[in-house]
């Protein structure tokens, strides 16, 4: 018998209908993988088998643990049940902690809610608990406050909270979305043992396909509210059927079509020659000289025009410093950043004429645009740059031709940001960028928050451009796969260094530098489909 | 001209034999609306402080009765000598300050020296201008000289400002007063209340029947009321609003005391700001004015109107309001005639009281049925001493002239109203060196009917002593001729 | 097949007020007294600064809907007339502290640590150090009693209000992507606080102004109570309530009226902000 | 933690010193004269003169501001011009209610507003929510001084439970003062209580959906449990400050409410002083009150600290 096995699931919440008709089932030892983009309810299907559900809910169809209905019980039961017979991670490990109780007395607290031990075992488990997800005694006291602590040390102590009492049955929502990739990877490892170990069934949800097929025993696919395929990870690949199914793991694997950059006659473009940027730390003593950190150290590389450069590296390691110092948003040290032979930065300004030259596309669609303004006020910032702008019909045909460039209907120009989808929002970004005809733009992580289809969209787009207009990109880039897939070269940085560099099949098939080869490593795979 | 006071040493003769039966016969607890600055009424001019200590703790040579006239004090009798110049005063024997030194008379040499010296902080200095000297004569005899003869000596050392002090206390009388009453300082709790208690082997004067004596100092009218009405206060000798009177009126468990005082509340005009040096604007805005309408709305019906700036309990009192009576239509041909048909705009600068506020609002109004334009500014006493009554920066004012026969202060150009008139400058002078009594009426009488026909300003009614007081409680002031809270012959009934 | 997620409705104005309760509510008490104020202007039943001495005190009733006030006044006429006394008063120190407030806290976001926001923040700290009542009595008593000076001495407490709410808020639009575009498009300091921090704080200062205006409305009520609030002739709800406290006993209705006002604006006031912030802030958070 | 008191006590000094120049060149201003005050209209020019000397008012104003600053530092205010006394003897007196007044009136005003914040947070858009929010909108809505004026018509004119006001002092026993103190901390409180209950909620219900509050209910705690242990605690931040600015409030703002119940406090000592031109006192009272302002801010930040161990900062 299946530990949970969820049947006809449907959920409602103030009558809009969010799941219709869902059953899985996960079994003792084995991992289930959810896997779904936004909106697809795979989150609200954890949270219908939690019961913590928000109010104005209707769940109907039967959700079975161990035989038992959990929508028949009352609250009072399911808090007993939660915690104890079912674990649960969730995915923003930054906020999951309460912030002003050590880790120590939070996982604690799983056994003395449950009553399951006296305080000083509770404590002592809690003790062997964060000994086993990874915190050894030594480096991690259980005084520790979350503040402490990185995100991946965090999410290991959510995850000691969850199997501290050795559920049965562990529900990860997205626990890596929020990582970075070699961290994802040791959380993945991790769960991976402590289910093996504890004899748990695990539901593991996500939206990265990548990330279940190294674990998934069984699959599920979600799309608005409704299973849409199901089976075992190691038929599923080759059987899938529905085309939503096959969508999704071609847009996960998506190389766009697009003319690769020709080695020779290279032509620079964007010049950076051995930037340093420190940041000023907070004087630690009143009369000390205060200490500094080098966010970006020694930095070297030249983009040539018409090449799509990568810049990969996980969080903290400076690429993010380094976009905004190309950008002249902040100042350097040292090193100078040359534009086609002149310097960006004069006199603490940019050269406007250079910035015109220079765009940018950044990650967020949400937060990219001011959302009291039109379309088409927001799409023609950059003439700012300009000496005069165009104006009346020029103007309007202008932003019409950049609209249509990213596929977007010209009409889109009198509506507000927040009539778009990510996926739109990030096109009308790209057209902002375009429309005052830049050489070099900058994407950074600009595809990192679109769900993989989008995503797959986005990118064909942007190559396409490219050979269009000729542009020359430099893509900034946690994830590998991206980076891969648009990229002529790759610069790997680390802690403020440029580590490795090469032609991007250079470096992704033959890695030099260990670094490099662990972030390789730890990039979930998919299975070659073909 | 000799005068002993028999009967007053009889009646304490009386009082003594009888203090026994009253003894421990009570407490009272007085609201007051203002608290002292301090406790010394010889260097302020805080009423608060006489009326706290005045006959109470302090005693002069003199003192004022309940109706105003003068009797003796701390000096039994006296003689003056027929040039006016010499004053000489036999003092009662056998008086103690409540620290338990003898009093004699270089006490008082200390206090008036004190008083008129150079450096002197006494606000009332000019009573004492015309003393040349003070000597003791024996142990209990004082002897007076006077640069010029004044007839309004004996008058002058009542006052609260020419108590006597004793010279161990002055650095500490600020604090703890140390004076010859029948009540000696206990306690002051800043901001709250002073205690006084009897002084033990008081035997010189009336005697007392209370045992303790609590002033509370309650500012806010409201909050007058509410003590009075839960009997927190016994008595509120000056009761702040008169709004409330009738209330306790009706209500038998108090009684409402309305008497006299020497407050002349007038309009005090700038004689010598136009147009209001126009004799006929002044009148005009005379006219204007509905007394009655004023002493309802602003004082609740408490007052008596008066035509010119004299108090109308004094014999020698003329009721000039027909000189001003209310007449719109006869203010607005006055104001044409001064060209001013169309009216003008002028300042009216009110203390704090609330004869002034409600008082000035009332005016406001009456004067904007004839065409003039009022603007109100709220002033504190301390602003309005320093725009109104030293910088002479206004246009009218109201304030309630509360010291006894103060006429001649028209006959001073540089006080505040400014009025110059060496017709009525001479009148005084001829005043101050006439004694005898008929002659002095008709001057007085002169004097008033000159001021009242000047218009030097609007004259609106005297103020009304208004206290209210536990039913059971006798012999207390029902008029004020002084700021004084003289609670000698002050006892429960039975 | 579309892989988009589909756009937010935007929920219709109109629909928003009506469904909520709270702003219904507010508006409606704000629309009687503002509309009571404005009309005041041109009509009230009696002249509020002629005086009528011999109908003084009068009770509830006709033709004095509210009564009569210690002067024969009409209660009722003079709760119009003062209600304008105390928008205004309230409306000019909101401004002022909006005026100042919004530019300074702005002036500080746009580089936090710096000396300049150091300055406008430690500044800040020392006007909130004076509690509101004590502002006012210093400056009242340099420059007199009048409505003049409570405006000022109101408009001064809210400078840092309004200071510290725009650069708090300012502060993470600063962080967000659309006003690095906007560097990047080589826009200038206060040409992107005006164009893109302003509009986007906008919800939040109208909130707080409403919550202001009705802290404004309290707080020249108790200026005007302890007298240093409007002069007379100029009637005020403060005033006539300080007026009428010895008189509580006997005529209360002089009390009660004022006093009723005060509570009703200020909750309508209230009321509306609270149904303010909840058609206006989460629009906000959604657009994150 | 160290460092973080040490940076806000340096803070404060300074907050102290500009607030003390502020406060002396404001008061400075202010136009009327003591002495003119206290001698009354009768008086001469000469004796004005004599008294302006005694009191030292002829000193220059740097002489008098270093003064009155120096004397400070060691907690000397300098001697009233009008009381002529010690103006700490006078803050002293003052102080021994005002202060109880505020600590009691915030005992309330906490101890009303935590249960109903709480009750309401938790059972939000029921109907208690509904009708204990409606009664603290109203709440929030009432003048202090008509809500005071109100309760002593009813419980002191009609009912004469309480005293109408004043303060017979604490030798006449803790009971007696307290008593004293009840109506006027009532009416100090209850609009108090009727904010700090908003704040309260909205910051609980803030806390309430903020993932650690759903990690604790994946744990096994019930709504009230997780909301008690996990949601309180994180809430308390915006409620301290409330709460400090509230203290504040009520030490300095308490001055309307001293005088509808004729309390011998510090308002009323300002009041009184600045209509008396006695400048000293003004400025030492508003200089207290400001240093009491100020350091409350410094102890909700140190207690910021306690509550948020993120602010500690690393040891």
């Amino acid at each position: 018998m299946a530990l949970l096995s969820i049947e006809n699931l449907n959920l409602s919440i103030h009558g809009i209908d969010i799941l219709r008709d869902v059953s899985m089932s996960v079994e003792a030892g084995k991992v289930l993988g959810v896997i779904g983009e936004s909106g697809s309810g795979k989150s609200m299907t954890a949270n219908a088998v939690m019961q913590l559900l928000p109010n104005g809910t209707d769940c109907s169809g039967t959700i079975l643990l161990e035989g038992q209905n959990l929508l028949d019980l009352h609250e009072g039961q399911m808090n007993r049940l939660r915690g104890k017979d079912i674990g649960m991670v969730f995915q923003e490990p930054m906020t999951a902690l309460n912030p002003v109780k050590t880790i120590g007395a939070q996982v604690a607290e799983t056994l003395l809610i449950h009553k399951a031990a006296s305080k000083p075992e509770a404590l002592r488990i809690a003790r062997e608990t964060l000994n086993r997800v990874g915190l050894p005694e030594d480096r991690f006291p259980m005084s520790r406050y979350p503040h402490e602590l990185s995100g991946g040390q965090r999410q290991r102590v959510v995850i000691a909270m969850a199997i501290a009492l050795k559920p049965k049955l562990l529900i990860a929502d997205e626990p890596t979305t929020a990582l970075d990739v070699t961290t994802q990877a040791q959380i993945l490892r991790l769960l991976k043992r402590l289910i093996q170990e504890d004899d748990m069934g695990l539901i593991l949800i996500t939206h990265d396909l990548a990330v279940v097929s190294d674990m998934a025993d069984d699959m599920v696919i979600m799309q608005n509210g409704v299973v849409v395929e199901q089976g075992p990870a190691a038929t599923l690949y080759r059987d899938m059927q529905h085309p939503y199914t096959k969508a999704l793991f071609e847009a996960s694997s998506h190389i766009p079509d697009r003319d690769y950059a020709d080695e020779r006659g290279a032509d620079p473009l964007l010049e950076v020659r051995n930037v340093i940027r420190d940041y000023t730390l907070p004087r630690t003593k009143l009369f000390a000289a205060p200490g500094y950190f080098r966010a970006v150290n020694d930095v070297s590389f030249v983009i040539n025009r018409g090449e799509s450069l990568g810049l990969v590296g996980e969080s903290g390691c400076g690429k993010s410093t380094l976009t905004r110092a190309l950008l002249g948003l902040e100042p350097v040290q040292s090193g100078d950043i040359l534009f086609d032979g002149d310097p960006v930065v004069k006199n603490g300004l940019v050269v406007p004429d250079i910035r015109r030259k220079m765009q940018v596309v950044f990650q967020d669609p949400y937060g990219s645009f001011n959302p009291r303004h039109k379309v088409s006020r927001l799409i023609t910032e950059p003439y700012h740059l300009l000496p005069s702008s165009p104006t009346g019909a020029d103007r309007d045909r202008a932003i019409a031709e950049a609209l249509e460039s990213v596929d977007m209907p010209a009409s889109a120009a009198e509506k507000y940001i927040h009539e778009f989808s990510g996926g739109q929002r990030q096109r009308i970004a790209i057209a902002r960028a375009l429309i005052i005809r830049p050489e070099l733009i900058i994407l950074d992580e600009a595809v990192s928050a679109l769900d993989v289809s989008v995503r797959a969209q986005v990118l064909d787009l942007l190559s396409d451009l490219s050979d269009r207009f000729g542009l020359t990109y430099l893509f900034i880039s946690h994830d590998l796969s991206v980076v891969r897939a648009i990229t002529d070269r790759v610069l790997v940085m680390k802690s403020g260094k440029v580590v490795e560099r090469g032609a991007t099949e250079d470096v992704f098939e033959n890695p030099q530098h260990a670094y490099t080869k662990t972030l390789i490593d730890a990039a979930p795979q998919l299975p070659d489909v073909a | 001209m000799k005068f002993t006071s028999k009967l007053a040493f009889a009646a304490s003769a009386l009082a003594l034999s009888v203090s026994a039966a009253w003894a421990d016969s009570g407490e009272i607890s007085v609201g007051m609306a203002l608290e002292p600055p301090h406790l010394d009424p010889t260097s302020a001019a805080a009423g608060a402080i006489d009326q706290v200590l005045y006959a109470n703790v302090f005693q002069g040579l003199t003192r004022f009765a309940s109706d105003g006239s003068i009797i003796p004090g701390l000096a039994e009798s006296w003689t003056i000598s027929d040039d006016g110049l010499t004053y000489v005063f036999q003092l009662r024997h056998g008086v103690k300050f409540h620290d338990g030194t003898d009093f004699d008379a270089s006490h008082v040499v200390f206090s008036l020296d004190r008083a008129r010296a150079e450096d002197s902080t006494n606000a009332q200095k000019a009573l004492f201008a015309d003393i040349a000297s003070v000597k003791t004569g024996d142990h209990y005899s004082v002897i007076v000289t006077l640069s010029k003869p004044n007839g309004s000596l004996l008058f002058n050392l009542a006052w609260g400002d020419a108590v006597i002090v004793s010279p161990e206390s002055i650095d500490t009388i600020k604090e703890k007063p140390i004076g010859t009453g029948p009540f000696r300082f206990v306690e002051w709790v800043k901001g709250d209340r002073i205690e006084l208690e009897r002084t033990p082997d008081y035997s010189w004067g009336d005697q007392v029947a209370l045992d303790k004596v609590t002033f509370r100092f309650i500012s806010d009218p409201t909050a007058a009321f509410a003590a009075v009405m839960s009997e927190d206060v016994d008595v509120f000798p000056v009761f702040p609003a008169p709004e409330n009177l009738a209330q306790f009126d009706a209500d038998p468990r108090f009684q409402v005391l309305v008497g006299s005082t020497e407050g002349e509340t007038i309009l005090s005009t700038n004689n010598k700001l136009p147009p209001l040096d126009d004799v006929r604007v002044r009148k005009a805005i005379a006219h204007a004015i509905d007394r009655k309408a004023i002493i309802d709305g602003a004082m609740f019906g408490f007052g008596t109107p008066i035509g010119t700036h004299f108090a109308p309990h004094n014999p020698a009192y003329l009721d000039l309001t027909g000189n001003s009576a209310y007449d719109p239509e006869m203010s607005k041909s006055l104001l044409a005639e001064a060209g001013l048909a169309d009216g003008f705009t002028t300042t009216l600068k009110l203390p704090p009281p609330s004869y002034a506020r409600r008082g000035g609002e009332i005016i406001a109004a009456q004067l904007r049925e004839v065409g003039i334009n009022v603007e109100i500014s709220n002033l504190e006493w301390a602003q309005w001493l320093e725009q109104v009554f030293r910088g002479k920066d206004f246009g009218l004012t109201i304030v309630s002239h509360t010291e006894p026969m103060d006429i001649g202060i028209y006959a001073r150009p540089d006080y505040y109203f400014q009025y110059d008139n060496p017709e009525f400058q001479a009148l005084i002078t001829e005043l101050n060196a006439e004694a005898k009594a008929d002659k002095r009426t008709e001057l007085l009488h002169k004097a008033q009917t000159m001021i009242s026909e000047d218009y030097v300003n609007g004259y609106l009614f005297q103020l009304a002593a208004t206290g209210v007081a536990n039913a059971k409680l006798q012999g207390l002031w029902v008029n004020a001729p002084t700021q004084a809270t003289d609670l000698t012959g002050v006892s429960w009934a039975e | 097949m579309s892989l988009t997620t589909a756009p937010p409705r935007k929920p219709s104005l109109l629909r928003t007020i009506t469904s909520s309760l709270n702003l219904t509510l507010g508006l409606f008490i704000i629309v009687v007294f503002f509309g009571g104020a404005l009309i005041s202007l041109v009509w009230t039943p009696f002249d509020v600064a002629s005086l009528d001495i011999p109908n003084k005190l009068k009770a509830p009733g006709l033709p004095h809907l509210m009564g009569t006030d210690h002067f024969g006044r009409d209660v009722f006429s003079m709760i119009l007339v003062g209600a304008r006394t105390s928008i205004a008063v309230a409306v000019v120190a909101v401004g002022i502290g909006m005026g100042l407030g919004v530019p300074l806290g702005l002036a500080a976001a746009v580089r936090p640590g710096s000396f300049m926001d150091e300055l406008i923040m430690r500044g800040n700290d020392l006007v909130f150090a004076f509690p509101a009542l004590l502002i006012a009595i210093m400056i009242t008593a340099v420059f007199g009693p009048g409505a003049v000076n409570a405006i000022l001495a109101i408009g001064i407490f809210n400078i840092p209000v309004f200071a510290r709410l725009s650069r708090g808020a300012a502060l993470s639009l600063w962080t967000r992507d659309f006003v690095l575009s906007a560097r990047v498009a080589g826009k200038g300091a206060v040409r992107i606080s005006y164009e893109h921090i302003l509009p986007n704080i906008l919800n939040l200062l109208i909130v707080q102004g409403t919550i202001q205006f009705s802290l404004g409305i309290l707080a020249e009520a108790g200026l005007s109570y302890v007298g240093l609030g409007a002069q007379p002739p100029i009637p005020s709800w403060g005033r006539m309530l300080a007026e009428s406290q010895t008189m509580i006993s006997f005529a209360p209705h002089l009390a009660l009226f004022p006093g009723l006002a005060i509570v009703f604006t200020v909750l309508g006031l209230n009321l509306m902000g609270d149904g303010l912030r909840d058609i206006l802030d989460p629009k906000i958070r959604r657009e994150r | 933690m160290l460092r973080y008191s040490l940076k806000r006590f340096l803070s404060l000094l300074i907050s102290l010193l500009v607030a003390s120049i502020v406060i002396f060149v404001v008061i400075e201003i202010v136009p009327g004269d003591p002495a003119t005050y206290m001698l009354g209209i009768n008086a001469q020019e000469d004796t004005i003169a004599a008294l302006r000397e005694e009191l030292g008012l002829n000193a220059s104003k740097l002489e008098r501001y270093w003064n009155w600053l120096s004397g400070m530092m060691v907690g000397d205010f300098g001697t009233s011009y009008t009381y002529r006394s010690p103006v700490n003897e006078l803050i002293g007196d003052r102080i021994w209610v005002s202060l109880p007044l505020a600590l009691i009136a915030l005992t309330l005003s906490t101890a009303i507003a935590f249960p109903i914040g709480i009750i309401a947070a938790s059972r939000r858009g029921s109907v208690t929510d509904m009708s204990v929010m409606g009664a603290t909108q109203l709440g929030v809505a009432i003048p202090n001084f008509w809500f005071a004026m109100i309760l002593v018509l009813i419980f002191a004119i009609n009912l004469r439970w309480f005293a109408s006001g004043g303060f017979p002092g604490w030798d006449e026993g803790v009971f007696a003062g307290l008593k004293a103190l009840t109506l006027p901390a009532i009416a100090l409180a209850l609009p108090q209580a009727s904010i700090l209950a908003r704040v309260m909620r909205t910051s609980l219900l803030d806390t309430l959906s903020e993932d650690f509050v759903r990690t604790a209910r994946a744990k096994g705690l019930s709504k009230a449990k997780a909301l008690r242990r996990h949601a309180l605690r994180n809430a308390l931040i915006p409620v301290l400050t409330i709460i400090g600015l509230q203290f504040s409030f009520m030490l300095a703002g308490a001055i309307i409410i001293e005088n509808v119940f004729y309390l011998p406090g510090l308002g009323r000592l300002i009041f009184q002083s600045i209509s008396q031109r006695d400048l000293i006192v003004v400025e030492s009272v508003v200089m207290l009150l400001v240093f009491a302002v100020v350091l409350v801010n410094f102890f909700v930040d140190l207690t910021y600290a306690l509550v948020d161990p993120r602010l500690r900062g690393r040891q």
